[in-house]
Order: structure tokens, then C-alpha cells, then sequence
């Protein structure tokens, strides 16, 4: 089979009860149907489907010439999808899990992240890496990791994030027809959250932060796993007669300044929320950089309130490590509030 | 001008017939056995005790995930060939690096049911004594403890040491750069270690030829300058006088092995796979008839070494090890929170400290909200001190 | 020949002008005198005494069994270096150049980092593993990393960096002697420093920072290769009346907070210099934990000087991608002073 | 019993003799030639120029670096048989996949002397138009451009192209895990891809025996199922007709194949080495007395293939090539400090554009100070647009 194109007439879907892996699915199948250089590989993402079935019924449909099972390799996976790129195509990648993407560090630091630079934008990767990661799924240990500081870390790579089912339809199929490298980060403990949605569904850009719920006390910032979190302590802090903004940042690298700093401007606090460890993490990052821009609106430090400077720990440990809402709240009482 | 007439190996060669003793009707066979011999009957009844009692606590703890009392389990069934040959080749002084698979090899070791099961129940990462039982922790990153294993070994022969280290790997593990390091660290450095791969055919679905184009794993021994050998990994004899011999060979100086055991994953990868998706059931058959516990109590009735009684006898014990597996799993799951601090540094850090001293405190509140005594006030535990552990210079 | 022990008496040698990469190969000499279970191996460590020469003579002095080139491969040298140490060693290891890291990732992360937590605090890796950083050198591409930001962000490592040649051997002794692994971060540009000293040396610990130069209006954090370039522009401030603190952490992980916090809580204002990129680079966390801690003492928000979020540019582009004395003043000059 | 006896490899066995056509003496050989046959004298004279051109460029180059116009060169002097050989058994639509050593073989295939030294002179990472040439940026991290290879070669095959893939390694190279996932992903995907291992027998100060245990890198193969070949890397006739029937191969549908070169570093591992700290004087002689245009000038003028005006000719070529080179190479670097953050990404960032401002404000203070005009306003480089790279489907 060649990779002739086999573009479809786009209809729309009917409204369906959809879960994130589901939307994933889609979009992965969507951008595979109407554009023949997107070949999808990697460990077990053929038959099986991947071990969180995102990758479902692709290889019945597309067959092995453009979705197949590789060698055992996540070194061996980003340097061959870097080799295909140079000439043309698009290829979608899986790391099984998050801390089985650390073979393939020097790949994605050294090349996929550089390759651009490099070459003089001779040369572009067009390349989408999924990441499923983070906890709360009670998986043993290196399955629960969450890398998301080092992608960030490292210029030339676009790392995003979504933390719901339109999200995850809509920035997967802009990664894939993204010039840049996505590292695609998939929260786990989402993949089974359904919604209703008639796909083909178009959020809006990928790079940009949104506000999920409005508030007029806290700005509170989160993305993938921890946007539920933030949504309940909303939730739970009306209650308390405070007013949460909440935003899912959905894009880490680049990081919307615009959407963030405005809300930050208008409630003069805030805190970023995330699983990973605090120190050296994302958040450090958030903070730093809203507070360089914003440091005479605030009206207190903002807070992290993240996974302790450990290790991600095992299945019955997890509820202690994780931030929950109580957590959150507990820490905006620290703030002197006047 | 033909490149394949020339080169030294032609792809598309058939593999070549795995090493064996005993076929798979349990008759004692030497058409392809190499100068390798029948381990004595003593020996064999040993090694079936081990394969009765290790496949009896697998099928257990699988129910037992079946039923949600652990977060996983990657069964071994079909595999105790390879896992307890591996094991019993070692003397207590060796060192094995074992994965996620393993678990009956740890079981065969002595380690306690509870204290294998610690990890997939969710209890901590790694549930024995390391050092008691010169075991590294189950690895999964795929390959990374075969690096491990070669160290330890390298470490060994540094201090003149007889220690060997034994690590087991998965036929989708070798297609990882860690394996390729290793096998050559190990051949390079003349290291005392052996490598036993278990070729179950799958890596979660995909089967073995998605995964490499050689006629067998153990041809790769080649490119290594160390010698390889291709075992059928079901048959607990063969399996055995081979990785007796390369431990042995390790020991006294004549460096590492590969050793390959063809053998068959029968359950699903873990509870959370559906093999259905990838296999036919059929061939699942095939290999049930190739099964290494049967094929073994054919030879040893058949030489008069296994009576009914016997066969009764351990199974009894089987049976009873199943039962105190079950108990222990029945019991709550007993977790420190405040122990998540306590192993991450030698050195205390301040920083730890207070987010120690903020779960505590975040304990004691919903203690105090829910209206139940405060927990037990738990003392820091005392850092591993900076003595060299234990067994470290066995 | 066996690791017996072959301690001899500790004699102070007669002062002399010693580089930094001098100063290390004598802390690894010592280190290697005193401890019989100390080992060293790598890329090129043993006869050439590794391309920047901190490893020149010890091959000759200890021998095959104690130094070793190894195989050209980090995740084996790294991976070996977990095995040895559980049986009892002390690795001590380079990895040649910063990005020559990256294929031992996994190794660091998943094993190295996590064993003592995995292990219950059954297994200890005293493991220092050894990596020149940063450019200023000429170097051409992948030679001139910084990667401090990775490894911090990883629990269960210590990262350090040395500044001068006394810090450089005192830390590298105290990195081996230590039981948690140490990832020993060596500036290159400063490996040709010199100075006067008796060695043994022993400077402050390890995980200490210092305050170099005592100032009153703001407090500039650097470490390794930006020490000099601080110094430099505390120097040049004083004739624009500007009164600068040099604080040289030291230890990236971990932070010393007690001394950066006092010397911030004097100055009010603060500033950390580092050559990595910005975003998501050490300097977030510097930033973020000490306004965090420090909000309400602060008059103006913590600036990060560094490089740009772009991969660490060729040899004749990096003037002008280094933080400079006359950047940071410029940068200290955004502020609003009153 | 033995494992050695029983083992498929004896690791201490002697390698067998590298394959060749021409011998060190200049005369044709038959003995080790496999079915392999001598190109034919205008394949070999065309081959001769290239060596000599490319060794006079080499040696140039050395000289500037010596001279400090250069930040580093890695010279690849006394390699010119695998180099050239590599690159003439490709189509101009196949790519080349190479590393910091293989200058010689760009310039081989047509890129400009100054467009090579741009990286090594400190300019730009990668200095000549890689789709142009049909060659990736030349590769540092070892053995990750192999992975690259591979993977651009599935891409030909899965597009039904005729596009081969060649990628250069070294002897240390090998060492590394990436280099093992590419041989082995290119043998389960039946890449069209030819892996030329130029075997100069040391990674900097590391010789051979310190970096593998294998008779030869070519044995390597048999591990992952493709055909080996052990090649005089010295003699480019033998190498020639090695790869370019690879080359044939690959194309034909045929698959990978792997290629060792054995030859020699002359030179430094690069100007800031010292060799004499890790080998003899007299090792380097013995080479010398290997050397690959030597032996080809001499089996040319005995088959009076060549005359002495032929090679004035060609001498004269290389000194008009090495004159041009010094000329680059004494003109002034020029580099647009604000390109710095031009190729970063494809979609422009805003954070980009404020740092690149910055920098033009810097810039423009600095000249200002200096009472220079300010810099030529250089507008933001339009990020390469998203139009499939011309090329791409060659
Ligand atoms: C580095 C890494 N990549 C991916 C995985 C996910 N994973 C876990 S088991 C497995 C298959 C392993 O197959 P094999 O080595 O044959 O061992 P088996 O499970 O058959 O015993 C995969 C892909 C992992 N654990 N580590
Ligand atoms: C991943 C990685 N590790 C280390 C280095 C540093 N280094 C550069 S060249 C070299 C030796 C390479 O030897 P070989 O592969 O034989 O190639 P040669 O230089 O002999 O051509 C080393 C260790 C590197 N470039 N990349
Ligand atoms: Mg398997
Ligand atoms: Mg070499």
C-alpha cells in the first residue's frame, strides 16, 4: 500500500458521549483519513490498539504500512520518526508511559528539539510524541511520572497539555499539522472522563490558555490532571465565600502571558497547581514569570501547591502525595488576606 | 553479484533446533543436547517441587488480582522452566536482577509472598531486603537492570570476589539500547554475570517478529565475542545444565553468557491486557502441550523418581503456600504516609523536613475533623546510616 | 591487583597556583588514596586522562582495577557504575560533555535517582557522576549545555557546582564520601582558573551557599560558570553607586535557603544569573521559592538573567548569548528604584 | 564440560582477513575477495581524484585549524577510501547520513568547502542545505544519525521510492545503544539503508579492545539478521564494490546492510587531542605504509591507468581546491546576532520576538556607545513556512 491520498468528504459526527481516549482516537484517525503522510508507530499501538486503546481499530483501518507495532526502542522510535520527517511525513508516536520516554532523551533533547536550529529551518520535524502521563490511576512505580519540566525546559520543543475530551480532539489534530515538534501529554487519570461532543469539534488554539471558570479572588492555574482539581476547589471555595478563577494553561510551552497575566491582573493572586514535584517543576516557571510581569498587581506570593520533592509514590500512597482541593484551599489561607 | 551469497549469515535461515534433555513428551532425548547431560534425578524432583509450588502461587495471585486485591501482576505461568533453572543455578551468594515478571523467582529465592506482593499491591516500590536476599529490586524499565547485573559482577571481579550476578530479560527487553550496552560491557569487561533472556514470543502484543529478524536471541552472542546458547526454555533440565554451566563459567573466570530460553507468556501480559486483541487461541494450545511441569513428571515417573505420594505431598505444599498468600492479601494494606519522606536522601534536607511536618500536620486535622485520634506520632526514621550495607562485600 | 586499602598519611602539600581541573583531579586522587572502594571510569578517563585532563596520572598511579576507560556508552557507564555501587563501591564517572548525558537519562532518573526510595533505604548509590557544563569555550554544537535545570528537578539527586578551584576540590571529596548520588556539575569555561592553594583544602559544606562579596542594595545569585561574571558586575556597579551582594549557591539541590533568604531579606531586591535558557530553567526555582518566602520584603520582583530560549547558539554567535556584566546591570536598571 | 566448546563463537578466535581487491603493495588480489570483482580502471581513477582532492582539502583544513581559523576539525586523513567509496556508491537522490569526522565525504558530494567548515569555523551548527545535497547535518551525539537513517529510508520504502539511505559510524560509536536500535529497526523494517562502520580503531584515546570483544564490527550483524562485511577499509576498490552492492541491495528491496572498514586515524581524534598520550609513533608508521591512495596510484600506473600528467592534473586540482579553501577561510566570519532567533520554531513566539527586540535594542546601545552606525536593521527571517521541504519526496 502506497501512501496515496485518500481524502474523505469531512462529516460531521453525531453528537456522541465521548472519552478522552476516544477523542484522541479520533483525531489521530481524522488526521491519518485526510492527510496520507501522517504514519502513526510505536509499542503495541498496533493491534492492541496501545495498552489505553487511544490508538483503537487504526491499524484495521490504515494497515501496517501506516500504523505499526515497532521494535521495543523508545530511542529507536523518536530517531526513526526524526528520519521520516526529513523526508515528509508526519509520524505520531507513543511512549508507553512517561518515564519510558527517558531513553529516548537525548533523541528528543539533542535532535527532534534542534533539528530546526540546526539546519537553519532548513529542516522541519513535524513530529507529534504522546506522552501519557502523571498518577492517580494507582499504577506501580515509573507509571505515574510527570516529565512535563523537562520538555519544557528544552527550546524547541512545544509542549501541550489538554485536560478534557474537545481538548484533546481539537490540539491533537493541530499538533499533528503542526511544523514544530508537540510534546503531546496526555493526563491518564483523564482518559476515561466522556463528553458529549460532534466531532469534528475545533477549540481554540492550541498555544493559548483558557478561562474555565471565572472568579474574582484567586486566579488559579492548572493543566491536564490537576484542571479537575482546580474545578472542584472552585467548587468548594463558594462556599467559603471565595471567588476562584480557573484557568487550564492547556499549552506549557509556549506559555499564554496574555491570558494568564489579565487574570492575574484583575485578582492580584495566585497559584498554579500541579502533580509533579515542586521543586524544579513547571510551576516554578509560572510563578517566576508572573510575577517578573506582574509583580506590582500582586497582592501576595503566588503558591504551588504540586506533589512533594519525592519521588512519585506506590498505588497506596498516592491519595497523600497528590494535591486535592482541601490542599489548595489550605494554601490560599495562608495568604494574609485584608 | 549477490550480497547474500556472501554474507555471513543468510536472514531468511531457519533457526536452529533448541538445546534440550527432555522433549516434549517427557522422554530424555540427547539428539540435540550438545555435550550437556541429565541433571541427576535428586536434582530434577527439586527443580519440579520449585516449578509445582512457584506455577500453584501464580495462579493464586492472579485470582487474586482478578478479584482487585493487587494493583497488577504479570504472571509467569508456562515460564517456571527459565525462572526456577535461573534461580537454582545460583549459589546464595550470587546476585540476581530480576523484572516485573519474576516474581516466582524471587518466590524460589525464599522471599516472603508478602513482601514480593508489596509492590503490586501498592505498598512500596520494592517489598524484601535487597541485601538479605541478593535480589535488586524487580526492574521495570525494560533492560535497565541487565546494567545493573553487569556492574555487580564487574564489582565482583574487582575485589576478587567469586559472586555472580544472574539477571533475567524478555525477548522485547533485548531490542532496548540498555541491552545492547550491557551484553557488551559485560563481554568487554569480561564480567561474571549471565544473561538469561526469556523469549515468551510476545512483548505485551507484539510478537517476536516485530521485534527482531535473527533466527534466535541467542545468535546475538555473537556480536558480543561471548558464547550464546538457544535453549528450550521449557524444559527445566536443559534450561538448568545450561545456566549452571555459564554460572559456573562466570565464576571461575571464563566471563558472561547468553543464554536464551524459548518458552511461551500463557497468561495475558497483565490483568489489565486482553490477549484476544493479538493471539489466536489456538496457539495458546499448542504450547499448554509443550507445558514444562508435565513434560517433567512424565520423565520423573517414567525413571520411577516421582511417586503419587509425592506428587501429593508437594502439592500439599503448594497448596498451602497459596493459602497463606491468600491470607496475607486478605489482610488491610498498612502504609506509613509520613514515610514517603524518610528514603529519598542519605543526608536530611530541610526542605523535606517541612513538607513532613506539613503532612503531618494535614493528618492531624482530618484525624481531629473526623473525630478520631490523632495518628500515631511517628518519629522521622532515622536515615540509612553512611555504613556500607550489609552483604554489600559478600 | 585488589581494592586493598592503601591509606597513607594525609600531608599538606606546599601551597601552588592550581586550575580547577587540577584542583579535581587532586580531590579525585585523595579521595581515591583514602577510600580503597572509590572507583573511576569512562569515555577516555584512563591513559589520555580525559579530554579536559581532570582525570591526568590516575590511570598510571591506581591502575587498571581502579580507573578504566569503559565502553563508549553513558546509559552502560551509569548503569555499570548502579551495579558496582550496590555491591559496595563509590563510582565516580564522567560523562564527557553535558549533552553526552543525555543517553544515560533513563539510568539517572528512573534508577539513580529513585534506588534509596524504591529500596526503602535498603540500597545507597554513592555515585558522583561528573559532567563539564555550559559554554563559554568554543565549543561547536552539543558541547556547550547547561542541563542543571533536569537534574534538579529530579528527587533523589544532589547537584552541585563548583566556582573556583579550592570549592572544586573540597565539594568533589565531600561528593564522594557522600552516600546519596551526586551529579557534580563542572564549568569548562572555568576549568583553567587558578589559584593559590594548599591542598587538602576544606571549604564550607557542600549544600551551603556563600556569600562572596557582601553588598546592601541587591543581592545577585550565581553559580559555577556565572560566579565570575556576578563578580564582575558587582565590580563595575560599585562605580554606578549600586552596592551588590554575590551569593554563589553552590548547591543547586539542595537549595540553601537560609542564606540566600537572609542576604535577600537585607537587600530587598534580587536577581539570579544563570547561561541556560530561561523558560523552565534553574533560575525559575530560585525565583519562585524566594518570593514565595520573601514576598512581603521584597521591593521589586526577582530578575532572571540568561541565556535566551534558544539552543545554545555557535561559537561566534555566544557573545551574544551569555549573560553579560553590562545585561545584568541593564537588566537591575528595569527595576524601580526609589 | 565447557561452554566454550559447546558456545556458536569462540571469542578469542582470530578474525578473519579483512575482504580486499587491491593489497598495501598496490597489487590486485583474488585471495579475500569473495565474489567481489575490481571495479573497472575508470570507476577506480575517478575514485583516485576524489582521494587525492579530498586528502589535500583534509590536510588544508588541519593546517587552518592549526592556524586558529577554525574552532575544530576532525580530520579524516588515512579514512579516504571508506569516505569516498561510501559516498560514490550513492545516487544523487539517495542521503547521506554523517558524522563530524566525514567532511571529506561532503565534500565528495558537492558541498562547498566554506558551507562544510561553517559549523567547525563557529558560524551556524550546520552550514550547507541539507535537502540540496540530500545530507543530514553531520551528526555529534555518536550513533543517533544512524536512527535518522533508518527511519528516512522506511519513509522511501513506504512511499514506494527508490531512495537509499547511507549513514557513517565509527568503531565507538557502535558502543551505543542507538546504534544497536538502528540495526536492528532497520532489519525488522527491512529499511533500504546500508550502515558503513569506518573502523579507524579508536574513539579518541580508546582502541578497539577496550570498546568490543567481537572478532569483528561486520560479526555484529549476524545478531540482527542482515549480511556483515569485514572490508579492507584502506583499499577503496574492495570498499567501493562492498557498498555500492549494498547500495544495489537496499534499492533492489533487498534490505540493510552493514559494512566495517578496517582502517586507521592518522591524525588526531581532533586538534585539541594528543595521541602520543594513548599510542605509539611506530603503530601510526605501520599505517602509513597502508595508505589507500598510495597503493590505488600504484595499481593504477601499473595497469597504465594512470600517467604522471594525469596526476599533475588531479594534483593540481586539489591545490587550487586547498587554495580556495584558505581564502574562505581568511575572510571574515559575518553572523547576524539577531538570526539567533530565527529557526527556533516554525509558529513564531512571542517571547521569541521580545528577546530578539531586546537584543536589537542591545545591539543598537553597543553601537551607538561605540559611535558606530547602528546595525543593519535585519528584519525578523520568516520562519521556514510549512510547505512540504523541496526534496522531501525525492
Ligand atoms: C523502557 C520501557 N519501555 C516500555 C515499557 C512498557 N512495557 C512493559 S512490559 C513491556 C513488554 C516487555 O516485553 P518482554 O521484554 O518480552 O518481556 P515480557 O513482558 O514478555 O516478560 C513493555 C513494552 C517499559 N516497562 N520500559
Ligand atoms: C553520545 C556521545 N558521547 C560522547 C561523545 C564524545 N565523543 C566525540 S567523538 C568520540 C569518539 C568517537 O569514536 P568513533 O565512534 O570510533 O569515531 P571516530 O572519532 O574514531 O571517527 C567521543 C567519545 C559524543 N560525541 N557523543
Ligand atoms: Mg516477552
Ligand atoms: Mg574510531
Amino acid at each position: 500500500m502506497t501512501l496515496q491520498s485518500t481524502i474523505s468528504p469531512v462529516v460531521a459526527r453525531p453528537p456522541a458521549a465521548l472519552t478522552m481516549a476516544a477523542a484522541l482516537n479520533a483525531a489521530i484517525h481524522d488526521s491519518m483519513r485526510d492527510d496520507p503522510t501522517v504514519v502513526l508507530f510505536g509499542e503495541d499501538v498496533g493491534p492492541l490498539g496501545g495498552v489505553f486503546r487511544v490508538t483503537d481499530g487504526l491499524y484495521a483501518e490504515f494497515g501496517e504500512t501506516r500504523v505499526s507495532d515497532s521494535p521495543l526502542a523508545e530511542s529507536g522510535i523518536v530517531g526513526t520518526a526524526i528520519g521520516m520527517a526529513i523526508y515528509g511525513l508526519r509520524p505520531v508516536v507513543e511512549m508507553q508511559f512517561d518515564a519510558f520516554s527517558y531513553p529516548a532523551f537525548e533523541q528528543i533533547v539533542s535532535h527532534l528539539a534542534k533539528m530546526r536550529n540546526r539546519t537553519r529551518g532548513r529542516i522541519s520535524l513535524p513530529i507529534v510524541i504522546r506522552i501519557p502521563y502523571a498518577g492517580d490511576i494507582g499504577g506501580v512505580e515509573h507509571h505515574s511520572d510527570s516529565s512535563e519540566a523537562y520538555w519544557s525546559a528544552t527550546p524547541g520543543l512545544t509542549v501541550v497539555s489538554p485536560s478534557n475530551p474537545a481538548d484533546a480532539y481539537s490540539m491533537l489534530r493541530e499538533a499533528i499539522a503542526s511544523d514544530d515538534p508537540v510534546i503531546f501529554m496526555e493526563p491518564k487519570s483523564r482518559y476515561w472522563m466522556k463528553e458529549v461532543l460532534s466531532l469534528p469539534v475545533q477549540t481554540t488554539p492550541m498555544n493559548t490558555a483558557v478561562v474555565l471558570r471565572e472568579g474574582t479572588d484567586v486566579t488559579l492555574i492548572a493543566y491536564g490532571p490537576t484542571v479537575k482539581t482546580a474545578l472542584a476547589t472552585a467548587e468548594l471555595a463558594t462556599a467559603e465565600g471565595l471567588s476562584i478563577e480557573v484557568i487550564d494553561l492547556r499549552s506549557l510551552s509556549p506559555f499564554d502571558d496574555a491570558t494568564v497575566g489579565a487574570s492575574l491582573r484583575k485578582t492580584s493572586r495566585a497559584a498554579v497547581v500541579h502533580e509533579a514535584a515542586q521543586f524544579g517543576g513547571y510551576g516554578a516557571e509560572v510563578a517566576a514569570r508572573l510575577t517578573e510581569r506582574n509583580f506590582f498587581h500582586l497582592a501576595a506570593p503566588i503558591l504551588r501547591i504540586t506533589g512533594f520533592d519525592i519521588p512519585y509514590p506506590s498505588p497506596k500512597l498516592e491519595e497523600y502525595f497528590l494535591p486535592t482541593p482541601d490542599r489548595i484551599l489550605a494554601a490560599l489561607g495562608t495568604w494574609e488576606w485584608s | 553479484m549477490s550480497l547474500n551469497v556472501e554474507s555471513p549469515v543468510v536472514s531468511t535461515a531457519p533457526a536452529p533446533q533448541p538445546l534440550r534433555l527432555i522433549d516434549d513428551t517427557g522422554h530424555a532425548v540427547t539428539d540435540n543436547a550438545g555435550d550437556f547431560v541429565l541433571p541427576d534425578p535428586g536434582t530434577l524432583l527439586g527443580l519440579y517441587r520449585q516449578m509445582v509450588v512457584a506455577r500453584r502461587f501464580d495462579v493464586q495471585v492472579t485470582a487474586l488480582t482478578r478479584q482487585g486485591r493487587l494493583a497488577t501482576y504479570p504472571s509467569a505461568l508456562g515460564q517456571e522452566a527459565c525462572e526456577i533453572a535461573a534461580v537454582a543455578s545460583l549459589d546464595p551468594g550470587d546476585w540476581l536482577f530480576p523484572t516485573y515478571r519474576d516474581s516466582i523467582a524471587l518466590l524460589t529465592r525464599g522471599v516472603k509472598p508478602e513482601h514480593i506482593l508489596a509492590s503490586f499491591r501498592g505498598e512500596w516500590h520494592s517489598g524484601y531486603d535487597q541485601y538479605e536476599h541478593r535480589i535488586a529490586p524487580q526492574a521495570t524499565p525494560l533492560a535497565t537492570q541487565a546494567l545493573h547485573a553487569v556492574g555487580l559482577a564487574t564489582a565482583s571481579k574487582l575485589k576478587q570476589d567469586s559472586t555472580v550476578a544472574l539477571t533475567l530479560l524478555g525477548d522485547g527487553a533485548t531490542s532496548e539500547g540498555d541491552a545492547h550496552e550491557a551484553l557488551n560491557f559485560a563481554a568487554v569487561w569480561q564480567a561474571p554475570v549471565v544473561f538469561v533472556v526469556q523469549n515468551n514470543q510476545f512483548a505485551i502484543s507484539v510478537p517476536l517478529d516485530k521485534q527482531m529478524r535473527c533466527r534466535t536471541i541467542a545468535d546475538k552472542a555473537i556480536g558480543y565475542g561471548m558464547p550464546g546458547f538457544y535453549v528450550d526454555g521449557n524444559d527445566v533440565a536443559a534450561m538448568y545444565a545450561v545456566t549452571s554451566a555459564a554460572v559456573d563459567r562466570a565464576r571461575t573466570g571464563g566471563g558472561p553468557t547468553l543464554v536464551e530460553g524459548l518458552t511461551y507468556r500463557m497468561e495475558a501480559h497483565t490483568n489489565s491486557d486482553d490477549p484476544s486483541r493479538y493471539r489466536a487461541a489456538g496457539d495458546v494450545d499448542v504450547w499448554r502441550r509443550r507445558d514444562p511441569i508435565e513434560r517433567l513428571d512424565t520423565y520423573l515417573v517414567s525413571i520411577g523418581a516421582l511417586s503419587d505420594q509425592e506428587r501429593a505431598g508437594i502439592r500439599d505444599e503448594a497448596e498451602d503456600l497459596a493459602a497463606a498468600t491468600r491470607e496475607c492479601m486478605m489482610l488491610p494494606v498498612r502504609v506509613d504516609p509520613l514515610e514517603l519522606f524518610d528514603h529519598v536522601y542519605a543526608d536530611p534536607r530541610a526542605a523535606l523536613a517541612e513538607q513532613r511536618a506539613f503532612l503531618a500536620a494535614e493528618l492531624a486535622e482530618h484525624a481531629a475533623l473526623a473525630g478520631q485520634p490523632p495518628a500515631t506520632p511517628s518519629a522521622p526514621t532515622t536515615p540509612s546510616s553512611s555504613t556500607t550495607p550489609a552483604g554489600a562485600h559478600a
